[in-house]
């Protein structure tokens, strides 16, 4: 166990990799200088023919990791905020995400791309989406969502191994922040969510930069007696739905917190299976906490006005619980 | 006369020594391959059996024979959804392509891609691709590895005139000049981007283009089989021998419509005259490489027929193996979606 | 009325609106002699002023709308298959979908974009994607799904007419279809659903292409006794809501039909407003029936086996309608 | 010599007529006001007191200035992420764009955009942008509005060298070709893209990217404010008489970091060293300029004084308005998303 930051525990897995697989190649734009921060170092480690700076030229990119990862390569493609993986969309929905299957199963692909998504920062609506609903909707991608530094190496560590391609999506903002993480070899699979906090009142799930509100309102209405049990998905494809269901079977309650805007998001996706499969269990609504249908506004007073924190999972969590208490 | 990339534009008849006597009969085989492939689409897909669209590649096969020839299975190509004929070209199987297109179980992608998207992996045919321009990057992506792994492999990427007007050409040249990739850019400029003729969306000179880049470029006549051999033969010896890329503008011309529904789509418009077609089919590629074999004695009258009833006969076989395939297990859908993970 | 096919009402919707305002202009590849076959004789009527094809650059058609609508013009693009979208995605959601906000509100875009969106035609995947989702995730668009030529001509004049960017989805394979269209001057407004059918024992919701074979699934059920209401909510952004909540209300049960890949679908969208907004009068699970979360196989039997189809659709409604009668 | 779509590229200093001296004052008034405001907001992001990224101009005023005293507000420009001295240039007002970096009620886009996006539709100012190459496409949709609406308006794509290696730039050069849109590609390479020296992602001359598609092309001196107004205003005479759009590259340099929190986040790295910086100093576009007015006896010293104190004056003002404003309305972020309906 050594306390470390988001960033550097990319940078650490990032580096394990490289060191395991010769064919672990990093690019992208100043990845050599590294502006995100989570690659400092690696180029005068491993020298240009591992990690490379490129042109802008997102449509590029994407493509390339195509074709070099068809060339027997295993690409890592860190492209800064996740609003620039719209201008290299192409590739990623019409490409990645189908050749597979068009290929009647010839080809994998073992891309990882790396990207920051969502607030917070007063980067404005080109540089704060949180757009992980449109990656899920494509089928074929694997999406993670790490909140801690410990997930951040144990994810993009799968992530590179996975012959999938795999979007490994950084809370933007957070690299500053530490947590533990296991010395040595640490891998965390794809598609198993983690229970961060018990409780039996009301089921939590937290996704991303989430977390940290969801965990901080829990722990206050703990003290009020109300037992919130805070899930994180830690990979919205695939998805660990028996983790989530098998909560709310205990509690019957839900409230899911998604920073995504509200339509079509990770958390609609969340309830509706849950509405689905979970509805015997369901003994009340099922409440999401997402970004309203705008873009991220710039002034901090407005992004804090739309973003999910911990007042409203609080708010959210009382109100079902109050609910809970009636029933009990 | 070298291509060259001083700014300086190459065109015409490319000089440099031809293909040899053995390396002509196969060009000419290609050819004839794809010709009588496409005829029996293109048939079959009027009788209805096809169930999805098919762009057909006649009247272009000295494009894909030329380039082709000099690649092996170790090499990559990218296509477009006019891809039968690169396919067939870089050594695809035509029986499983046929297969393919009929959307069966035995199809090369197992009913799973169809006409836009036969690829054979195996022998780095990356794949017919359903979206314009899009072969480009995925090319200069597998150059990229192929650079990295520094075995003299090299990576041919065929694309539209159309094409030439999607950003992601400049881009890929950008990066291919940059990095000194072992790629080759085929222009096949056949005139037409659906039913807009070229001058309408394509300005200046689409190998202007390349030079401006410092990617050596040059245009051919892309229905002298013997003029792309001769430039693509210049362009693959420099990638393998890390000179970096090359820019190849073919000028050729689609005798079919788009694609086989074209008439149905058109109703009643049109866009080019019957004097144009027939103006190019006086230049059809195949009929003029069979009357070079004969006039250099490379081929009598009988050898030709030998070749052109085995190629019938291929055709014939594969149509049939086509026609009696299973149709494709729907399950695949879904189980395919998802590589398994390794150990 | 008149029975018109649903491409000719496109036509004629796009031919009223470029009469009636100036500022209409079409553009898009090949659109002069339209190969998609909704703009056929514009060009003829209209000239190069008003319609012109385009080069192929998606990225470039999408953000020269924003640019057009900027100067005073009502920018009407063709963009063909909606998988070309991802081509042109940056400028859709980078600039159309965020630079009303980002600049104060100082800008407003008339944009409409005409796609084709569905599978069942053997166009394989980079045809056949029915991509809405990622567009109402969004924000500050406008999405329109019509599944008759009526709705067909009302929507698109409605787009037109909207000083908002509006994307209006044909169903594939459609332009044959014909149905009947109102004489005269026909405007539908966005964000009014149709109950397409009554029924007071299950609700079903049933977009664009999926409309057809769940009117056919209910009038089975209704042989059976089974009174299945169908509603279609001809736009998915803004979403009429309270229509389907309404019908809730009265079946209790609620089955959502929708071609688009199931992870974070417009179905999930439905399902988890009416899980939130609507828990109270339900009686069972809230069904969902989408393609798989899977690049659009090219075989015909592969593509039946994905999409959903009237058998589908009367089985989940028939199931949940059993339900429905024990607690009746 | 008149700059060329014939292939030849026209460089160094550009000939023709220079400003009058109501104009060069105007020029200097322009890049001195991009300069005090610049610095202000260096010394103002130092202090913690912005809450966004700031993309600074320092160094580059001469670009803006030189095109934009040629356009009025009927006038389109579309800008960068670096994009203050562009709004300024073009007439917008400074005291509303210092109030929208500090996230003010105030500010021009009401405290919703912030730096990267200070816009003012009312003058032409399609926007700053924090797209990389965005501007492109909307400056050639602008100049297509233009183009019918045939009032001789014109449209300014600023955008730098990193842009340039976007598809989208060949896209619109072939459109803007093609279609003769009246509009003006001012390519900013001040040599880097973030930390990226050009060299290494930027191969060949920018300017011959532009002469491929026909399109007219002259690399200026993007320090000397008269060179770039020289070649500006026969672009824009050029676009208003409807000759279609032109390139041009003015070399430049950023003596900011790539952005204010530039040095935090190298960590230590570095990616150009002080001489450069010293280098570029020496050539600076405006005490370059204002030596111009003295030797040339447009303005003596006292005169200069009374511009240099009033321009002082002004941005001092604004910054106190921009301190002085209000917290942004939270609410709007919701209510303004869309337009409401017309009628
Ligand atoms: C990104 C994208 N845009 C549009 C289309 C529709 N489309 C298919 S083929 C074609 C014309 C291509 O012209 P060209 O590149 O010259 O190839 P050709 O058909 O002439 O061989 C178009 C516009 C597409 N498939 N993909
Ligand atoms: C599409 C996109 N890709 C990447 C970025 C990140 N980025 C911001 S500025 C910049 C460098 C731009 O260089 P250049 O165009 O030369 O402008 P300069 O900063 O030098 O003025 C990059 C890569 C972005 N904002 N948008
Ligand atoms: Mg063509
Ligand atoms: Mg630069």
């Amino acid at each position: 166990m050594a306390r470390t930051r988001l960033l550097q525990a990319i940078n650490d897995a990032i580096v394990e990799e490289m060191e395991r697989d010769q064919k672990v190649v990093v690019y992208g734009e100043d990845v050599e200088l590294s502006i995100v921060g989570d690659l400092r170092g690696v180029y005068a480690k491993f020298g240009r023919d591992r990690i490379r700076n490129t042109p802008i030229c997102e449509t590029t990119l994407t493509g390339m990791a195509v074709g070099l990862a068809a060339a027997g390569y295993r690409p890592v493609v860190q492209m800064m905020f996740a609003n620039f993986l719209y201008t290299g969309m192409d590739s990623i929905a019409n490409q990645m995400a189908k050749l597979r299957l068009m290929t009647g199963g010839q080809i994998s692909l073992p891309i990882t791309i790396i990207a920051t998504i969502g607030g917070g920062s007063s980067n404005a609506a080109q540089h704060s989406d949180t757009n992980y609903p449109a990656l899920m909707n494509l089928g074929g991608l694997h999406v993670a969502v790490p909140a801690t530094p410990a997930d951040a190496k144990g994810l993009v560590k799968s992530a590179i191994r996975n012959p999938n391609p795999c979007f490994v999506l950084e809370p933007n903002g957070r690299g500053g922040e530490s947590g533990d993480v296991p010395d040595g070899e640490y891998l965390v699979p794809l598609g198993k969510a983690a229970v961060r906090r018990e409780g039996d009142a009301v089921t939590v799930v937290a996704i991303g930069r989430m977390l940290k509100p969801a965990l901080a309102a829990a722990a206050g209405l703990a003290a009020e007696g109300i037992g919130a049990e805070v899930i994180d998905p830690r990979t919205l494809v695939p998805l660990d739905y028996d983790t989530i269901l098998g909560s709310v079977a205990k509690t019957g309650r839900l409230v899911v917190v998604d920073e995504a805007r509200e339509a079509c998001s990770a958390a609609s996706q969340i309830a509706a299976v849950v509405a689905e499969r979970g509805f015997g269990s369901l003994k009340g609504p099922i409440r999401r906490l997402c970004t309203p249908n705008v873009a991220m506004p710039y002034a901090p007073n407005a992004e804090a006005h739309v973003i999910p924190n911990e007042a409203r999972i609080a708010a959210a969590v009382r109100e079902l619980a109050v609910g809970a208490r009636v029933t009990a | 006369m070298a291509m060259t990339g001083a700014g300086e534009r190459q065109s015409g008849s490319h000089p440099g020594a031809g293909p040899s006597p053995d390396e002509a009969v196969r060009l000419y085989e290609t050819m004839l391959l794809i010709r009588r492939t496409e005829e029996r689409l293109r048939d079959d897909a009027a009788a209805g059996k096809l169930p999805g669209a098919v762009h057909l590649y006649l009247g272009e096969e000295a494009v894909a024979a030329g380039v082709c020839a000099h690649l092996t299975d170790r090499d990559y190509i990218t296509s477009t959804h006019r891809g039968h004929g690169h396919f067939l070209a870089k050594g695809g199987d035509v029986k499983t392509m046929m297969a393919e297109i009929w959307a069966k179980r035995e199809g090369i992608c197992r009913g799973m891609g169809g006409s836009m998207h036969v690829a054979d992996v195996s022998k780095g045919i990356l794949g017919a691709n359903g979206i314009v321009g899009a072969g480009l990057s995925i090319a200069a992506g597998a150059a990229f590895g192929a650079k990295l792994d520094g075995r003299g492999r090299a990576a041919a990427c065929f694309f539209g005139d159309g094409a030439s007007n999607q950003g992601a050409l400049m881009e890929t040249l950008n990066i291919a000049s940059l990095w000194q990739l072992p790629v080759i850019f085929v222009c096949e400029n056949n005139g037409f981007s659906e039913f807009t003729p070229a001058a309408q969306v394509t300005s200046g000179r689409i190998a202007d283009r390349a030079l401006a880049f410092g990617v050596p470029a040059a245009e051919v006549d892309g229905n002298d089989v013997t003029d792309v051999w001769r430039a693509a033969g210049e362009a693959v010896a420099r990638a393998r021998a890390g000179g970096g890329p090359s820019f190849i503008e073919a000028r050729t011309y689609r005798i079919q419509g788009h694609f086989e529904a074209e008439s149905f789509v058109l109703g009643g418009g049109s866009y080019r005259d019957d004097h144009e077609i027939d103006k190019w089919r006086e230049a059809d590629p195949v009929s003029r490489f069979r009357s070079v074999l004969l006039e250099s004695g490379t081929l009598d009258e009988a050898a030709l027929g030998r070749i052109e009833s085995a190629v019938a006969a291929r055709v014939a076989e594969a149509a049939a193996f086509a026609a009696a395939g299973q149709p494709a297990d729907p399950a695949l859908a879904e189980t395919l979606m998802f590589a398994p993970e390794e150990g």
